[in-house]
């Protein structure tokens, strides 16, 4: 499937606002990481937390091409 | 209770008169703003950036929870979203109680959570031209 | 930092301008305000009354102490005498830190000791006409 | 020596805001209690502490005419 990876921040920054990934069925989160971690080798870019339709998933959690995937950097706000 | 990200000046006395009630013995307002030094570095501004749809949800959990665990409906909570001058407010949490211990725990909360799980990020711009994400 | 004893209506808002500074990470507000219903009875309003001199004193200790304990200079308390309405407010304190946790704290420790020691006093109107001293 | 003390809330609305105390040479904060208590017998007053020149006072504190006196209710200020 194609996995389309919402990213910001720093994670932004290097690989761009959104990312297309080829992804086998059936992955899950922590394929998705080691994907976009592959793409971003050699930048330095803080480890993040994955979002799957706007809430928090864990590396076991499995994707589909419909969900809503994001990378989330060491937040900031407040 | 209410909740938003918001590309405007925040206005903390508005979200204060808005958890006014006569039921209320206590209300407290939390702003958060921009510092000249972070960490030894000469800061001139900072923008910050939302995951929008998440952030919105996240906060308004945070919101919930709060409500819930303090006792009050009396919760509103605004962060805002866009490059911000030196002073300037990011968020602004007021919250009114009939007892003050409450307000004070719920307002604690909300920040402390608010830190923990919003998915915002700041860019500081610093007096020497560089930009750089915290907390990275 | 600065405390006053004051017989008009209290501005939360020109408080927390008067403790801004471009080095506070956080400001907070408490704002302690008139309840509708105070140990089951309908409260219709407060006098409050104060030894004035040694108010003063007292609440000025209470900002020394909280200046010297959690480290901002940015810290103003004003407590109101005088007949209340509903909803009105009997005290102000503002707090800037470069911090949240020691705003928080500061604030905290303020209202706490200003309930223990400052010698003022309140009686509350009840809807039934009645009129009594609170603590007694 | 005679001895003003200052009256507050329910103490001010029971003996008024002020009182003239005669007391003994030497009286010390028990002392201006125990003479107010007994002017205050029958009336259902709550137990102050006492101030002398605007600092809260142990029961042993000594007091002279020349000092402010004040009879302090439980405080309800905030």
């Amino acid at each position: 499937m194609t996995l389309s990876v919402l990213l910001f921040a720093s994670w932004a920054d290097a690989l761009g606002s959104t990312v297309q990934l080829d992804l086998p069925a059936g992955a899950r989160v922590r394929d998705v990481l080691s994907a976009l971690t592959e793409r971003a080798a050699g930048k330095s870019l803080p480890k993040p937390l994955v979002a799957v339709n706007q809430r928090y998933a864990r590396p076991d959690t499995p994707i589909s091409a419909t969900d809503e995937v994001a990378i989330i950097p060491p937040v900031a706000g407040g | 209770m209410r909740s938003a990200i918001v590309d405007h000046p925040l206005d903390p006395t508005a979200l204060l008169a808005e958890v006014a009630s006569t039921a209320s013995g206590a209300s407290t307002l939390f702003v958060g703003t921009v510092r000249r030094v972070n960490e030894g570095r000469d800061v001139t501004g900072i923008d910050y950036s939302a995951y929008d749809a998440m952030a919105e949800r996240e906060l308004a959990d945070i919101v919930g929870e709060a409500v819930a665990q303090f006792g009050t409906e009396h919760i509103v909570v605004e962060h805002r979203t866009g490059t911000l001058a030196l002073g300037e407010a990011s968020i602004v949490i007021a919250v009114s109680h009939a007892r003050r211990a409450q307000a004070m725990d719920a307002q604690r909360y909300v920040i402390e959570q608010v830190k923990k799980r919003v998915p915002i990020w700041k860019r500081e711009h610093y007096a020497d031209g560089a930009r750089e994400w915290v907390g990275v």
